[in-house]
């Protein structure tokens, strides 16, 4: 809203900026907000906060898990370190693989989620009679847990009885049992399938939501103007859920880029579908290697954050706000 | 061919009855204005017509065609809406433009469409700012820009300029009634301002509770109201309403006794049964005159109202309301004062019980 | 007429076709779940797309243990909690995000968008120690906390973006109104913001009953576990026996109650709520 | 005195762990509660050093993988300091050897698994066939069989399935590979990188062959209940998996019952030798835990031969303790029991305790070679060669 | 005391200058109504005084204490938004109860001040709708119905009855005169209807493109408008202007030769430095007559439009715009009748090459 912020940088003498930053109004309202912000901030560091710092500080020591009390200072040695040939995390070619799975990942199934998102969101948000029983039936994936759903699949994309080859070979499309998730090859797309499966519903939801919340008079503008509803849908509907849709896909794809269970119980952690996640688990777990997995865990954040930052970036006008 | 037919519309929300069985013929090329008061119905029959709302009732014909089961761009159709409904996103070019487009116009005849609706709309400075950085009037000038912009067989104007100033109400009035010429297209109207409807109108209808009252050329309307309600709703300062009783009528004088100023001769008969019977005669403002008080009918001065180009006397009339008197700007009249009303007795209607206008005898159609 | 009148079946067609189409795509593997949950566990690897024979007894192991049923009402309360906590925090976070101009803003939002940065395990460790400090462990609270790492960062996003669509006038009037920022908050735009808050609440709700990770790591007992703990737990006669059946069953159990949930949430996905409020 | 115990998940195991618990408590009077834990072994253990990490004192007894000590060693009480010597008394050596670190006995070997061939009775008597030897031998029959059932129509049926994901399994299905050549197991006693031998290349080039000849693509993919699955619903001819699959396969409900046989995994060649992959659980106690005392009397009396055999005989759970296998009553309930005997004496451990905390990358990198042996991706004389180079690299940190 | 400074008030929007330099002043229970034409800054003015904007610059008083940084409820303002700015999940009820409530006025006081705001404004029969299921102009009732419900001491009033029909609008206008009278609150209002601006203010402030142009009482506007600009403004339809030159003046009388009407003799005199300069005659329509055509200067009718009341004649000067008369609703005067100008000298208005009226000499205050 506009209320005593209206006066921007972009012009005006100097004392007017400053006459606008410092009405006492101004400041009140300023004061509220951080009001309201403030219980949200302190339960998120009080979550959040040591858990991270402390992933961080022990990125740079040589912390295991039997002997974390004992851990010592290491510097960037589990990033990148050389002892006759490089090691470390940046040297190892698994993490770069799996940086690379993630990517691709996230790419293709948040981007099919999103287009098939929007559709299912623009079919539940169509009047007709049932509507009820198929909006909770279209979040049927999104409901059941993941460890659930994951093994569900992994059930259904047995090659030998599952009812994925039972059915593609009953309408004839292949003539030998597909090894979804054992064949390199298939794995990925096996895990999409998946993912996309069950991630379409959040975001059909919020673009639902988005959807139902549009201004509806301009929508008879339309009409009125014979405007066909691709094209509306295109330049008025899309536009205006923009920002919705683009919060749901900063949530998707970090929680894409983050994946690790419909992997883990889907496929083998071999190299063909390692993601980052699973490297850090490996590497924390597994492995104990709480320094290395640490460091594994920062540069993920690292990558999402640079990410997220490049693609709100792009999309800071839908978002609107902060021009 | 733009020719819009209603016959017995309805239209019901729920339980409301908002338009009940209107029958109404538009021409092809004529300019209808909607009048009546406020949520009598108006938008709601824009809307029909435009295909916005359903029918509940009833068949709408455009062109001959049925059309009820048509959307609303199969049925050709352009509308102002009296909420405007901008495009938020869009800047008011996009706004403008979005709609054109459609009709794969290049590029450049769209440019130059948009260009010159955003000149006679006085928007050119604005053309590329979003609607919330506009002020009311600007707002609705993009809302009508909208709608002529694409040129349509039927446009229709839900009070479409009732956010601007006078002066540019004039102007835009007069691009109205020359894009009318220019385009020849049909035009649906509502408006609330005398003006504006006396002076576009082929034809006014007066709508009352989502019923027409009266459909007539503004000329009609104005000088042979065919009810009380027709007559009270048009001109403004309202008529003056005075009860009586019929005393007499023959084929060129009525006899009418006032309770409130005695009796008055108007110079034409009416329908005989009215002798007797108790009877209302309006009287406009412009056709009561206050003058000096000559003894005894005389009537306080409560007010009067200095409107530049004129004056408004309110008088006491011992009646339910105010008598009101148009008077020149500068009348000596000042609150207060006594005075004595005379009536243009030429000019005067009457109306029975029921609020329906008597019949005149002989009378001459307008 | 015959010609629009035939292409708007062939689009109600088209459009009825697509519903089937998502329903079917949605809801198959939950069918063949249930399917398989009330086969007798010597048909479990047949391929088969109907029960022939409807064996209730997965259904009857698991509902018989009363370990699962606590966790049921466990997970109950730990997402209704995290689902009002979250939006609580969400809605006062997005009115102050959304709504006012102040500098730090957007650092505000990405230090939230932070914390979702973070894979769980890494967190894990670090939120282990958290709970035992604040004394929460094997407890809902100690759930209930941990969860707000997921949902707030997500709600408070989501409602930040709706809440900046609604009309500037709404809050202008409320303020005319004399109404405080909480009354502007609670008063005016929560009304106006159902479909998102249900929306969140809904897709909140659902994250936390699902969650695994510190569901296991963060409760010990039988009586304090959650749903899908209790999932993960069902095993056969020995380490390498998945007993499908109950698996599915207790899938089923515990996905029933969302779908009514949904059913009961989704009225409040409504449309047109900011109709009429303002003119332009 | 309270104390909490992990043992097993829900099911047979945890109700077998529970009715053992209850007598120690009638006996001794304390109460005991019985947490459950994750099924996976992965999740478990990551459970465990949550908890051991934040020295919390939350579990006093934990049931631990045979692989684990190494691991955490350092959380967990030596219990020679508590327990007689008799406590670990005729237990095979392999499992008193991993559960000794440094030489302090972190665990009690609770009971024991291996790695075994089951085969289908009625085929190989229908085809004429014997129960193989040797690998070769097995190759040849299943791809015989195989050939000649998919003729009479049954379209998928393989020959021999096997633990094939890239997970703990796949190191213990290869590691019998390697072992049954001679290859070795990893890494030696003495801490010495042995993987890169001929042998064992010959070995992982012959299990290469296996797949989508005789073994199913996904086999890839598949663990213990993928393998088990394929088998008992009557797809294959043999199967490599752990005894426990032998209950089930022969369970009323089965498609194969009574058509099953158990038998030793076979060699590499003539020369070569029978080799099981050992598994199994121990108990430990945490070094955390409030009662010390109790906790190792409730291991004690928890791995005593008595508590083990009534595990035999209910839940045909391998006792660790050797002399249990010439007891009667139990061969009678599990008459395989007797036949394998030599398979848990002469069975392969794998190379956990010598490489201690670095068991799991180096357990990790074995088997993603493997995997990209068997899925051909390398041959496998470069994938041992880049696997030595790999555990090199793990070894710096010293094990 | 409610009394409105404004000091030299500046408002921008980025780069674009809404309100420059604004300085006014409104007493205690003064009427204040502002005009102007579409965009010219008078909401954002109201906004400014109801702190819902910043100001740029400048200081906003109000009794007397400086405010520009109070927030809108300590100052004491209500406000009818142009807008509407209704909740949308209120019924008109709970819309108009909502400030009430919030005062903390007793549930039984709320409930009487509604229902007896809801009775002026002819919404008893809509309490219980929401917004969405109101006609447009039942909307605006209700928002100002929010406002007024209130009492507050400074009531802000953006055309609050744009979309009323008119005689609603009387109704309305008086009612907002009865409830100015009885609460004796400061109003501010802006309209751009001639007749609410001149019968309900004390004094017209008149606003272009962000600053004043003049204010005054609407008398003092309408007969002596300091600027060409006021006098197109004020007055509908607006004066006609007539380009020329004064050729001299005294104090008694001034001689201005027009272009279009050659030589009329003004009865007053003007500032004598005038004379021999370029020169606009202004002239209201119903002071220029048009006559049966003698002679040399006759033009020719180019329309007549029927008002109902009165009739707007035009006709073709060769000015540059078409002079536009008002005579009596039945003229004789018909389109392409060629007519003669007459024009009532006395109530011309003369103004220099910039638009500035010319001071008359001795000109008697008004
Ligand atoms: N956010 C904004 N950014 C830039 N210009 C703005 C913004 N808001 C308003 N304006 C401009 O400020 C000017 C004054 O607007 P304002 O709403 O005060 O006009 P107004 O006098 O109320 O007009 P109207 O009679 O049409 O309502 C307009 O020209 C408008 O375009
Ligand atoms: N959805 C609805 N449900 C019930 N009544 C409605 C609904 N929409 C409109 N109405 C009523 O229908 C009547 C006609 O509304 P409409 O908008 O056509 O009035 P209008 O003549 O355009 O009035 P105005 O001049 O105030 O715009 C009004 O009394 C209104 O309250
Ligand atoms: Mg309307
Ligand atoms: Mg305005």
């Amino acid at each position: 809203m506009t209320v005593h912020e209206t006066t921007t940088a972009t012009a005006g003498p100097k004392k007017a900026r400053q006459d606008a930053r410092g009405t006492k109004v101004r400041r009140r309202r300023v004061r509220a907000a951080w009001l309201f912000l403030t219980p949200m901030l302190v339960v998120l560091a009080l979550v959040a906060g040591w858990p991270l710092l402390r992933t961080i500080w022990f990125s740079f020591t040589d912390a295991s898990l039997s002997q974390m009390g004992s851990a010592n200072f290491i510097g960037v040695e589990n990033y990148l370190v050389y002892d006759e040939g490089w090691y470390g995390l940046l040297a190892d070619p698994l993490w770069w693989q799996s940086v690379w799975n993630t990517l691709f990942f996230t790419v293709i199934s948040v981007g099919l989620e999103t287009v098939l998102g929007v559709i299912v969101a623009l079919v539940l948000n169509a009047k007709f009679r049932g509507r009820m029983v198929v909006r909770a039936a279209m979040l049927i994936p999104w409901a059941i847990p993941t460890i659930v759903s994951a093994k569900m699949w992994a059930w259904m994309l047995n090659d030998q009885f599952g009812i994925l080859n039972h059915m593609l070979m009953g309408l004839g499309i292949i003539s030998a049992p597909l090894a979804w998730t054992a064949d390199a090859d298939l794995s990925m797309w096996a895990v999409i399938i998946v993912d996309v499966w069950k991630a379409t519903p959040f975001v059909a939801l919020l673009v639902l939501a988005a959807l139902q919340m549009l201004p509806s008079d301009c929508y008879e503008a339309a009409r009125v103007d014979g405007i066909s509803p691709v094209r509306v849908f295109f330049k008025v509907t899309l536009p205006l859920i923009a920002p919705a849709l683009m919060v749901a896909v900063i949530f998707r794809a970090l929680d894409a880029l983050r994946v690790f269970d419909v992997i883990y119980v889907l496929t083998s952690n071999a190299s063909s579908t390692m993601t980052m996640s699973i490297y850090a688990r490996q590497q924390l777990v597994e492995f104990q290697d709480v320094g290395y997995g640490s460091a594994a865990s920062t540069l993920l954040f690292l990558i999402i954050a640079l990410f997220t930052i490049v693609y709100l970036y792009l999309g800071r006008r839908q978002l609107g706000g902060d021009q | 061919m733009a020719s819009v037919q209603l016959e017995r519309v309805s239209k019901r929300f729920g339980s409301t009855h908002v338009i009940d069985e209107v029958s109404l013929s538009i021409d092809h090329g004529e300019f209808v204005v909607f009048v009546g008061p406020s949520g009598c119905g108006k938008s709601t029959l824009l809307r029909l017509i435009a295909g916005l709302e359903s029918i509940s009732d009833g068949d709408l014909m455009i062109g001959g065609k049925r059309v009820n089961e048509l959307s609303p761009q199969e049925r050709g159709v352009g509308m102002v809406f009296q909420s405007y409904a901008l495009y938020p996103h869009m800047s008011v070019y996009e706004n403008m433009a979005f709609g054109l487009k459609l009709g794969k116009a290049s590029s450049e005849s769209v440019a130059e469409r948009v260009n010159e609706t955003a000149r006679i709309l006085q928007l050119e400075a604005l053309l590329e700012r979003k609607p919330k950085a506009l002020s009311g009037g600007q707002r609705q000038r993009v809302a009508m820009g909208r709608a002529i912009a694409r040129e349509p067989d039927i446009l229709l104007f839900d009070e479409p300029l009732s956010n601007l100033d006078a002066s540019l109400r004039v102007q835009m009035r007069n691009e109205i009634a020359r894009l009318h010429g220019r385009l020849g297209s049909t035009m649906v109207y509502v408006t609330h301002d005398q003006v504006e409807a006396m002076t576009l109108a082929d034809k006014i209808v007066v709508l009352n509770k989502g019923h027409i009252e009266q459909v007539g050329s503004p000329r009609t309307l104005y000088e042979r109201p065919a009810s009380k309600f027709v007559a009270s709703f048009i001109g403004s300062p309202s008529m003056n309403f005075l009860e009586g009783t019929c005393r007499s009528t023959d084929a060129r004088e009525t006899r009418v006794e006032l309770k409130a100023l005695g009796e008055v001769v108007l110079p034409y008969g009416v329908d005989s049964n009215a002798v007797g019977s108790p009877i209302t005669l309006g009287i406009r403002p412009e056709h009561l005159t206050p003058v000096q008080a000559t003894g005894s009918d005389a009537f306080e001065v409560i007010n009067v109202e200095y409107l530049g180009n004129e004056s408004c006397v309110y008088v006491d009339s011992d009646a339910e309301a105010f008598l009101t008197c148009r008077v020149e700007a500068d009348t000596p009249i000042a609150r207060n004062d006594t005075v004595s009303l005379r009536i243009d007795t030429a000019q005067a209607h009457l109306f029975d019980e029921h609020g329906q206008a008597l019949a005149r005898a002989q009378d001459s159609a307008l | 007429m015959t010609l629009t009148h035939l292409k708007r079946a062939v689009l109600k067609l088209g459009f009825w076709l697509m519903v089937i189409a998502l329903v079917v795509y949605a809801t198959f593997p939950f069918y063949y779940a249930v399917v398989t949950s009330l086969k007798p566990s010597s048909e479990m690897f047949q391929v088969g797309y109907w029960v022939d024979s409807v064996d209730w007894s997965n259904y009857v192991a698991v509902l018989s243990q009363d370990s699962f049923v606590q966790s049921i009402i466990n997970s109950v309360i730990v997402a209704f909690s995290v689902v009002a906590i979250a939006l609580l925090l969400g809605l006062t976070a997005a009115y102050a995000l959304g709504r006012v101009r102040f500098k730090g803003r957007t650092r505000v939002m990405m230090l939230v968008l932070g914390v979702s940065m973070f894979p769980q395990v890494a967190v894990l460790s670090g939120l282990f120690e958290v709970i035992r400090v604040l004394d929460l462990y094997n407890s809902p609270g100690g759930l209930i906390l941990s969860y707000t790492i997921f949902t707030l960062p997500f709600t408070v996003w989501v409602l930040t973006t709706f809440m900046r669509q609604l009309p500037d006038e709404l809050e202008e009037a409320a303020i005319m109104d004399g109404a405080s920022p909480w009354v502007t908050l609670t008063k005016v735009f929560m009304p106006l913001l159902w479909p998102a808050m249900a929306t969140t609440g809904l897709l909140a709700f659902i994250a936390a009953w699902n969650e695994f990770l510190f569901a296991l790591t963060f409760t010990l007992t039988d009586s304090e576990r959650t749903v899908p703990v209790a999932i993960a737990l069902i095993s056969g006669g020995s380490q390498y026996e998945l007993p499908w059946g109950p698996i599915m069953a207790a899938s089923v159990i515990v996905t029933v109650p969302l779908v009514i949930l949904v059913l009961i949430f989704q009225r409040r996905i409504v449309s047109g709520l900011t109709a009429g409020a303002v003119k332009g | 005195a309270e104390l909490t115990i992990s043992c097993g998940a829900v099911g047979a195991e945890l109700t077998l762990c529970k009715d053992g618990v209850k007598q120690w408590e009638d006996k001794t009077g304390h109460t005991v509660n019985v947490v459950s834990t994750p099924n996976s072994s992965t999740e478990r253990l990551s459970l465990y050093q949550q908890i051991l990490n934040a020295h919390s004192s939350d579990i006093d007894i934990m049931q631990i993988d045979i692989v684990w000590p190494g691991m955490l060693a350092p959380h967990l009480l030596d219990l020679n300091k508590y327990l007689p010597k008799s406590a670990t008394e005729g237990v095979f050596q392999p499992l008193i050897d991993s559960t000794n670190v440094e030489g302090r006995q972190v665990a009690i070997p609770w009971f024991t698994d291996a790695g075994v061939l089951f085969y289908r009775k009625d085929l190989l008597e229908k085809y004429d066939a014997e129960v193989p030897e040797t690998w070769g031998e097995l190759t040849d029959t299943a791809d015989k069989i195989q050939k000649a059932e998919r003729k009479a129509g049954n379209d998928d049926f393989w020959g021999y399935v096997f633990q094939g994901r890239a997970y703990e399994g796949l190191t213990v299905n290869a590691l019998e590979w390697l072992a049954s050549f001679n290859g070795g197991t990893i890494v030696d006693d003495q801490g010495d990188i042995t993987v890169d031998s001929p042998e064992a290349a010959k070995a992982l080039t012959m299990a290469h062959g296996w797949v989508d000849t005789i073994s199913p693509p996904g086999v890839l993919n598949y663990t213990e209940e993928e393998a088990r699955g394929v088998f008992q619903s009557g797809h294959a001819v043999f199967m490599r998996n752990w005894p426990y699959a032998w209950s089930l396969a022969q369970a009323d409900s089965s498609d194969i019952k009574d058509k099953v046989g158990v038998t030793q995994l076979p060699k590499g060649g003539s020369d070569g030798q029978h080799a099981a992959g050992l598994g199994g659980w121990n108990l430990a106690v945490s070094r955390y835990s409030d009662n010390p005392e109790l906790a190792a009397d409730l291991v004690a009396f928890l791995t005593s031969p008595e508590e083990q055999k009534r595990r035999a005989l209910e839940g045909a759970y391998n006792p660790t303790i050797a002399s249990l296998y010439k007891d009667q009553e139990i061969l009678d309930a599990t008459p395989f029991f007797g036949t394998l005997y030599e398979t848990f004496t002469s069975a392969v451990a794998r190379p956990s305790a010598v490489t201690g905390d670095n068991y799991p990358r180096v357990s990790n990198a074995f088997f993603n070679t493997v995997h990209e042996v068997l899925s051909g991706s390398v041959t496998a004389k470069e994938g041992l060669s880049s696997l030595e180079g790999e555990l090199k690299r793990i070894k710096r940190r010293h094990w």
